[in-house]
This record gives structure tokens, C-alpha cells and sequence, in this order.
């Protein structure tokens, strides 16, 4: 197996220098993540406002994949319209899923195209999903929480 | 041994098949060719599925969901694979919805036993009931029977006609509001029968109740297509299918899986675990816990591959004309009388019969001495016999490799315990 | 790779051993070698165990218990033998008192919920208190919530001391009139600690408590004689003692066996069934529902007359040896934690570590690259994990195939894995 | 297999016409026997006197090995003391156990050494013990049974 492959200089700088770490407020949703089968664990809030991601923030404990593959998930998501950072959450699902098979964009996913490598080895998807996941839950939360205050 | 009748149409071509399986080369004590008439019990298995096993063992094996290294990513998609293929040879909506068990059995405990502690919906306790029938395998009374006994809920039943089929005479009062689980079999391993399912399963879902199909004998004779069925968790056995031992398999709703309580704690079925209080995996693991019967699973799925290959329609076509050649067979036997449907409609590829005169521990020993392998006993339904007035019974049973030249040994055989035992015909 | 201290006495002939297990030939990714150091999660199997299992599917498959004919009766004495060879490799009394499950996991659930609903002097209930430990497997915790929550009773818990064993300053508090249940880990899986049993059974016994030993890291690595322990239950699963996966074993005394209600219920479990209620055949029927895994248990059997073959008290000291050469060579490492005794004194072969500034996945990744195979995680021991304050750890493993070159290869693999993310030692 | 070992004409003859069938008075216990897997059962009685079997009695369904052992049976048992009867018990116990590698002592046996070939059939060797577990029980119940009473 390639290592270089896997761990990407991009990924391990988001490693050592995570962007957009620790918990913040305000937020509308928070939620709790585990990887039931290493027990990687993520806290994640997210703060939305009229329709835009304002704040992803985190507290997560994991290896070099899960932990890069939050901070570059921030990067990409905050300060987007939540359904464009839906679609970019799509992008990089699908990327996870090919095996190494799709070319990921690099317009679209910026240093997520990274993780192409990670594809490829099964073990780690679940790493490098734990925080999209989490932020995916969080925002269907977030958003269905101002629905609920907005129909109120 | 002459073929007595015309041959059969719609038969596999057992020649190519038997080629397959080790076993069926085997002579007997006496240099007798084997004649295995005993699929219901367990069938045998193809090199493919015993080489799968060994290659696994020989290359991938490892523990699976656990390890990041090279063998352990090998047995896990070995294992997951395996899964996925599973749940389309039953054409299952979503492969997590697949658990894999030792056996039927333990299906089918998993099912009742997880009911005993579930909460809201599928809650059972006193006044509610569940329904189960006479011609059930001890696996899907038993269950049941703790269930009830536990809960404070009846236990109730579809009796039999003089034909060896469920009594649908009283159904809507049988399977009425206060029914929270109708339990059936699809084919009956000792009487043959296939049930209506599709008018149990309306009935049943009408009044608000579960329905688990033990497919035991089904899945390994029928096409199935549970998302077709209607029912909401079926239960069947690696070892009838051309599989393995140690493996079965529960198929079951999200929906319905995700409310039940988990069955066995432990390892791989956990979300996290402190001393305090635990939470659960998401299914599939939520009902696999500790190390699962990974190269069982990895061998089901070569006898899945094998059986498609083939066709499941052409399995079914072919265990029709076979059966429908035994009941001719046999119905020519003076003194024998069939327990069961006698006439191949609706009707799976397992022939119970007594014989006037002759016990059938003796007509099966008999046989054995003739290398005809059938089963005497009570099957593992006991209720079913006792129906028909009988404590045990000799069952010859069929599957994808049996020729009608086997089904010649047996009524052959059966004439000579005949004589043997001295039973005028 | 060179090997870096004295080699160690006491240790098998590893090069004969090896040409047993057709895995170990395998080459991995860049056609490096495969150092298989995760056998605490699941062992490799000799050829002697596949080839049996092969040699019985090609051969006698068949069900057991049922039929009459010649390959039932082959299948029937496989399985029983198999039962009777097991039995002696833990001094079991009695054959009738091993039953066979599906792993471990399934053979502690076993007694967890048949304690659920037992009566008279084994039943649990309000006020009653089980006692457990903080170093047990997911699968000696979750079983034992679930029957604390759903009886009433209390969990209790051994703390640990900062070395990693058993905290025994309170046992006489911790096990106590209101005791009902002792279940402890004999050598745990994650910290390598060898229980003080002993002392633990006789002050259970005291009290009269039940005392269940979870043995599946003790079988596959010591000599064990449950007649001598003095336990009245253990468990420990097959595939951890090079034998299959899908089969593990419950050994317990008949008086408590007997005592216990039945567990699954189905084929083979009963002497009667009638729809109205049913009654329990006697051990070890009474616990084996629906068909076992019969080809697995005979493969257990195999793997069994191997580990005698070379003698446990031989695997044991070669499990010793390997062991403190294992320690003594990581506790050279910089930046490196040992969980658990770091000294091979009461302690068995299963050492799990931190690496300063790396994660366990990422270590366990870059082993992998370099054909050690390790494990990474919780190792299904979260309390233990939480009690040390780490979320995961990595761990190597050893048995009667490992070799001091392997564990250099180990500590070489951490030196580079150190370099490759630039921690500096 | 060797048919004719294992049917010995002896046996045959049993099973056509058993001795001492059917369910008679007095006895001190009547217990239910099933072999559970096969589904063979029997119901036998023992009436035992000043330490002697005075009758054995019995209805059973089942094979002709079984059907054929509980009428040898209770040849073999009838009118002898407790203790002897026990002996004969334990000889044709360990005549089954034996593989065929024992050689019965007709003296002891009589009708019982047919069953030696039974001993090389291990799937009816249960068969075979049908009847004799059911005496052993009933007359151990039997004899404790008339114990209380004398005690008292
Ligand atoms: C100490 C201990 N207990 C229990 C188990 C569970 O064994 P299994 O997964 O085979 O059920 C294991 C292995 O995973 C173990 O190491
Ligand atoms: C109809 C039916 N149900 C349940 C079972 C139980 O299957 P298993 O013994 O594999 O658990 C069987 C087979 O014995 C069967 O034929």
C-alpha cells in the first residue's frame, strides 16, 4: 500500500494545524459522532443563519484522517449557502465511495481532493466521514430547528 | 436400478450438478453408491462453497469491522460482500437489513426474544396474542411458547386439514386485534406443504400485526423476493442452501429492527460502552455482537453465487418434477401412506409417509443398508405428527442434484423392508 | 531486520510450527512478508483444522443427532468426539457439561439471560448485585447491564489499579452477601493481565455467588483445568485458539446447567413439544437449539488435538517468552506507553501502547505498509480504554507462531511510523 | 452395514409378539420415557416386594429394537431380586456401550446377547436403552418409595 497515497502532505498539515478547532457559540445544533469500531468521537455545532452556514466549530478526538478531514470540511462549508454546502458534502461522499475510481474537482472540493487516496483504503472511509457526518446531522438539525421557530 | 416411470420434464442437469459435489461420489459401507434423500434435514455442499472457506483461511482470514490492516480490510469486504449478496438473492431493500445468525433458529429466538423486552408498538404482554401453527418446526414454536409464557400473552394456532394444509376456515378470528405476531412457516419441512402466505400476511397487517415467515425450506427451493412478500422478517439456514454450517440468516425491516432491543450485548454491537449504560451500533451490527460466523458468511455467499448461477427459478422447477415423480412413486406403494399433500401443488420437495407394519426407525435402517439416506423421526414437529396420529414418520427429501434414478432406489428399498420385515402387500 | 537483544528461551520451534499455517506464507502489498500480530483477535488456523473440516464436508456431511443412516452416525460421533476431545482439553468432568455456541460472546449471553428469568436460588432480582470489572470485553459488560436493568439488580464493578490490574483492596466489600454473580475476564485481551481468580472464586463462593470466567484469551494461551479452578461457568470462543470462527464453548457445572432455564428454543432442545407446552431434553442438548455448528465444532476438535500436541504448557512458556522479549524491546521505545503490566509476570501475550503524537489508526496504517499486521481501537474494552484516559490504543499480539525477528520488525515499524509523522524521540 | 447382525431373529421375534406388554397392578411407580430424538416413547411400571421385581409392565411406541428390548427386559427381570436385576441392568448397559467389542454372557443375558450387534449401530443404541433407563427409574423410585414407608 501506498502511504503517500493515504497521507497526503495536505492532509497531514490540516492534522498538525487544524482550522476552525474548539467549540463556539452561537450554534443552533450540536451533535455527538462515534466510530463504533475505533471509537474515534466528534462534537460538532453548527450555526446557520438565513440559509448560510455562519459557523462550524468542533472538539474531536481521532486520527490524522478523521482530524484533517473536519478541518478541511470547515474550510469548505462555512460562509456557503447551506444546500451548495450540501452539494459539496455530496461531492465528497461520492469521492469516499469510488475507490479511487472519480476524479474528485478540485474547484469544487479544494484540498478534499486529498482525500482521493483515503478511497482506497476501506478501513479509513469511516475516518475521513466521521465529521461530515456529524455536520450533516447537525445542519438538518439546525435548519429544521429555524423551520420550526420561522413557522412559529 | 431401472427408471419405472417416463422421466420427468423440467429437471436440472444432475449429471453436471452432482460433478460439483464431493460427497455425492462417496461409497458406502457394502461399496454402495451414496442415495442422499435427506435435504431437508441438511444438504450437501459444492467444492465451490468448501473451496471458498478454505481459500479464506488459506489467504484473507482475520477478524472483521475491527482491524485496519491488509487482512483484516480483506475478510471485511470478504465478509460485507457476502452480505450484499445475500440480501439481492432475497432482493432485499437494504443489504443492513441482513443479520447474520448460527442458524434459523437462533433467528427466530432473536425475533421472540427481543419482543419479550420491547417497548411501545411491538410491546407483547397479557391480552395480546400470537399465532403460530400446528405444522410448525419446534424452532418457530418453541420461541413462541417462552414468549408467551413470559409476557403473560396466548399462544394460538392455525390447525391442519386431513390434507396436511393450514385451516384457513377461521382466520379472521384467529388473526384479530389482539394479535401482535403471526409466526409461519412457508414450506412445511415435513409435510411439503407451501402455505398461502400472501393472504395471512394481508389478514395479519390488516390487524396491526408482525409477520415472521420462518423460510427455512423456502429460501433454499423457492425464488424469493422478500420486498414482493410483504412479510417483516423472514428467517432461514446457510446449511439447507447449499451452505455451511454455523450460519442462518435474519432478514427484517429497518423500521422494525431499529425499534427492537438488542438481542445478544457484547462486542462489535455497541456504540459506546461505559460501566454506566451502553448504546447501540446501527444495524446491521446492533444484532451481531461479538466475533460473527465470518468464512460461514463468506461460504453462504458462494452457495448464493452457486444457486444463482444456476437459477432459482429452474432449483424450484427442478424440485417440482422430482417431487412430483416421488408422490407418483410412492403413491404406487401398497401399505405406504403419505403424510401431507399427495399431489405436487403447492407443494416443496419433502415427502413424509409411514409404512403399515414397519416402524420408521426400521425403514430408514433398512435403506441405510441400501445406501438410501432418509430421516425417521418426528422431524422436529412433533405437534404436526401428532395431527395425524403419529409419533414419527420416514421422510425422503429432495434437492437440486436428486435423479429420478434415486427415487427408483428408494421405492426399490422400501419394497425390500418390506419383505424384510415380513409385511404382506 | 536483525534481531536486537538475546533471543529469548523457552520459545517453540516456530519454523516447523509456521509451515502449519498456509497464511503465514502469504506475501502482502509490495511483496512484503506478512508479521501477523493480532492474534488476540483472531488466530491463524493450521492446515490440520481446514483439512478437517474440508475432509468432513467432502465426506460425512450430514446433520447430527437425527438420522440413522451412515452419514449421520459419521456426523453424530464427528460432533460428539469433538465434544468429548474438548471437554478433556479443560479437564471438564463431564462432556455433557460443554456446550457449544457460536463464539464467546453468545456463551456469556447465555448465562446472563437464562439468569434472567432462573428461579429459586440462581434467580436475580431487586437488591441483588453482580459484580464485574473494569478491564472485561464489551461482551463480559453488556450482557450483565442488560440483566441488571431488566431484573432490578446492581452492577458493580473491580476498579484498576494504575499498572493495569485488578483493584482487590475492597473485595470484601465489592463481593458480598448480596452477591449474586462474579464474571471476570481470566487474562484480558487489552491489558494483558492474568486475574488473581483464585482468590476472587473463594470469596465468591463464600458468599455464594455464581462465578462466570471469561477464559477466551486464557484457553488459547494456558493450560486450563476447570476442575482445579473451581469456576461454575466459563466461556471462550474457537476461533482465538487456532481453530474456526462460528463456534465458541460454554462449560458449566450440570447442577447449575441444569438449574438454568433453557436459552433458545428449538430443534434438538426438547424432549417433548406438544402446542400446549413443551419440556427440555437433558444436557447438552437442552442449550444447543436448531442444528449447531457441527463442521465448526469438529475443526475446534482438530485445533484442539493440535494445541495438545505440542502441549499448552509449552504454548504458555512460548507465550511468556515472546511476551518479555515483546516488553522488553517497547519499553526501549521512545514516546511509547505501555497499557497494562510492563513486566511478564502475570501477564499474557496481547500488549497495547500509545505513541506519543500519533494516532493509534495512523500507527497501525503505517505498520501495515510494512506487513506488521496490528490491531487499532478500543479492542471492544472502552472502560478499560476511559480508565487510563486514552480513547484507543494499539496493540500487538502474540502466540505459538510469533517470533522474536516478528517483534523486531514491530518495534523497527513504531521507530519509522515515529519518523514518517515526525515526532521526535 | 451387516442387516442381519443387528435384526437378529431373536429380536424380531420380541418385537412381533412382546413379552409382558401392556399396564397392570399394582406397582409402586410408573414413569414416562422419551427419546427425544426420535420421538420413541414408553410408559413402564414396576411393582417391587420384599426386594424383588414382582412385574414390569409397559406400553410403548416405537421401533423394533426398542419394542424388542423392553420385552427382553422384562424376561430378564421379572422375579429376581432388586440387586440381581441391577446387575443384569448393568451388564447389558455396558454390552451396548461396547462397540461390539464386549462378548455377553448368555448366562447373565439370555435373549439380551441378540443385541450385541444393536452396540455396533451407534443411532440405536438409544433404541436399545429405551426400556432399561425407564426400569432402572422406576425402580429406583419404587424401592425408595416402599424405604419411606417402611421408615415410617
Ligand atoms: C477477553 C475476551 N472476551 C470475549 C471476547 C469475545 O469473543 P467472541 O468475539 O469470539 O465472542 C474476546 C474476543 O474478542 C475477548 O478477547
Ligand atoms: C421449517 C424449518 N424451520 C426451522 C428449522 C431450523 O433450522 P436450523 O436447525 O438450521 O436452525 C428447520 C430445519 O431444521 C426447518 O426445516
Amino acid at each position: 500500500m501506498d502511504l503517500q497515497s493515504l497521507y497526503q502532505e495536505i492532509i497531514l498539515d490540516h492534522y498538525r494545524a487544524p482550522h476552525h478547532a474548539g467549540l463556539r457559540e452561537p450554534y443552533e445544533a450540536e451533535v455527538h459522532h462515534v466510530n463504533p469500531t475505533c471509537g474515534d468521537e466528534v462534537t460538532l455545532r453548527v450555526h446557520v443563519a438565513d440559509g448560510v452556514v455562519e459557523d462550524v466549530s468542533y472538539a474531536a478526538e481521532g486520527c490524522s484522517i478523521s482530524q484533517a478531514s473536519t478541518s478541511v470540511l470547515t474550510d469548505l462549508v462555512i460562509g456557503k449557502k447551506v444546500d451548495d454546502a450540501m452539494e459539496i458534502h455530496d461531492s465528497f461522499m461520492e469521492l469516499m465511495q469510488s475507490r479511487g475510481k472519480v476524479e474528485p474537482d478540485e474547484d469544487v472540493l479544494e484540498d478534499g481532493i486529498a482525500f482521493a487516496g483515503v478511497a482506497k483504503f476501506p478501513a479509513r472511509i469511516k475516518c475521513a466521514l466521521l465529521g461530515w457526518m456529524a455536520w450533516k446531522d447537525a445542519t438538518a438539525k439546525a435548519v429544521s430547528e429555524s423551520e420550526v421557530r420561522h413557522d412559529s | 436400478m431401472t427408471m419405472q416411470s417416463t422421466a420427468p420434464s423440467g429437471l436440472l442437469d444432475t449429471d453436471r450438478i452432482r460433478g460439483d459435489f464431493p460427497i455425492l461420489a462417496r461409497r458406502l459401507d457394502g461399496d454402495r453408491p451414496l442415495v442422499y434423500l435427506d435435504s431437508a434435514n441438511t444438504s450437501q455442499k459444492p467444492r465451490q462453497v468448501i473451496d471458498a472457506m478454505t481459500a479464506h483461511y488459506e489467504q484473507a482470514n482475520s477478524n472483521v469491522g475491527r482491524a485496519v490492516h491488509q487482512l483484516g480490510d480483506a475478510a471485511t469486504q470478504a465478509y460485507e460482500v457476502a452480505r450484499v449478496k445475500i440480501a439481492a438473492f432475497i432482493n432485499a431493500p437494504d443489504s443492513s437489513e441482513v443479520i447474520f445468525t448460527k442458524n434459523s433458529t437462533e433467528a427466530l429466538n432473536l425475533v421472540a426474544n427481543t419482543l419479550c423486552w420491547a417497548q411501545g408498538q411491538y410491546s407483547v404482554g397479557a391480552g395480546d396474542e400470537v399465532v403460530i401453527s400446528e405444522m410448525e418446526h419446534h424452532s418457530n414454536i418453541v420461541p413462541w411458547q417462552l414468549l408467551t409464557e413470559r409476557t403473560g400473552a396466548s399462544l394460538r394456532w392455525f390447525g391442519l386439514t386431513d390434507e396436511g394444509r393450514l385451516d384457513m376456515s377461521h382466520i379472521d378470528e384467529l388473526i384479530n386485534e389482539r394479535t401482535k405476531v403471526v409466526s409461519l412457516v412457508w414450506v412445511s419441512n415435513m409435510l411439503g406443504t407451501v402455505n398461502p402466505l400472501e393472504t395471512i400476511i394481508r389478514r395479519a397487517h390488516e390487524v396491526g400485526a408482525l409477520v415472521v415467515v420462518d423460510a427455512s425450506q423456502a429460501v433454499p427451493q423457492l425464488p424469493v423476493d422478500v420486498a414482493a412478500l410483504g412479510a417483516d422478517l423472514i428467517a432461514f439456514t446457510g446449511h439447507k442452501m447449499v451452505g455451511p454450517t454455523g450460519i442462518g440468516v435474519l432478514w427484517g425491516r429497518t423500521e422494525i429492527l431499529d425499534a427492537l432491543p438488542p438481542f445478544l450485548g457484547g462486542g462489535s454491537m455497541i456504540e459506546t460502552v461505559t460501566m454506566q449504560g451502553s448504546t447501540w451500533a446501527p444495524l446491521p451490527a446492533k444484532f451481531e455482537a461479538g466475533t460473527p460466523p465470518i468464512v460461514e458468511a463468506i461460504g453462504l455467499a458462494a452457495a448464493v453465487d452457486y444457486l444463482s448461477a444456476i437459477g432459482m427459478d429452474r432449483v424450484a422447477q427442478h424440485e417440482h418434477a422430482i417431487t412430483a415423480y416421488a408422490l407418483d412413486r410412492l403413491r404406487e406403494v401398497d401399505g405406504l401412506t403419505i403424510l401431507g399433500p399427495t399431489e405436487a401443488v403447492d407443494r416443496g420437495g419433502a415427502v413424509s409417509f409411514e409404512i403399515d407394519g414397519v416402524h420408521p426407525h426400521d425403514v430408514s435402517q433398512v435403506l441405510d443398508s441400501l445406501g438410501v439416506a432418509v430421516r425417521a423421526g418426528h422431524h422436529c414437529a412433533k405437534p404436526a405428527h401428532a395431527r395425524f396420529g403419529v409419533q414419527s414418520s420416514t421422510r425422503a427429501s429432495f434437492y437440486l442434484y436428486t435423479t429420478p434414478l434415486e427415487i427408483d432406489a428408494l421405492v426399490e428399498g422400501i419394497e425390500q423392508t418390506k419383505r424384510f420385515f415380513k409385511v404382506r402387500s
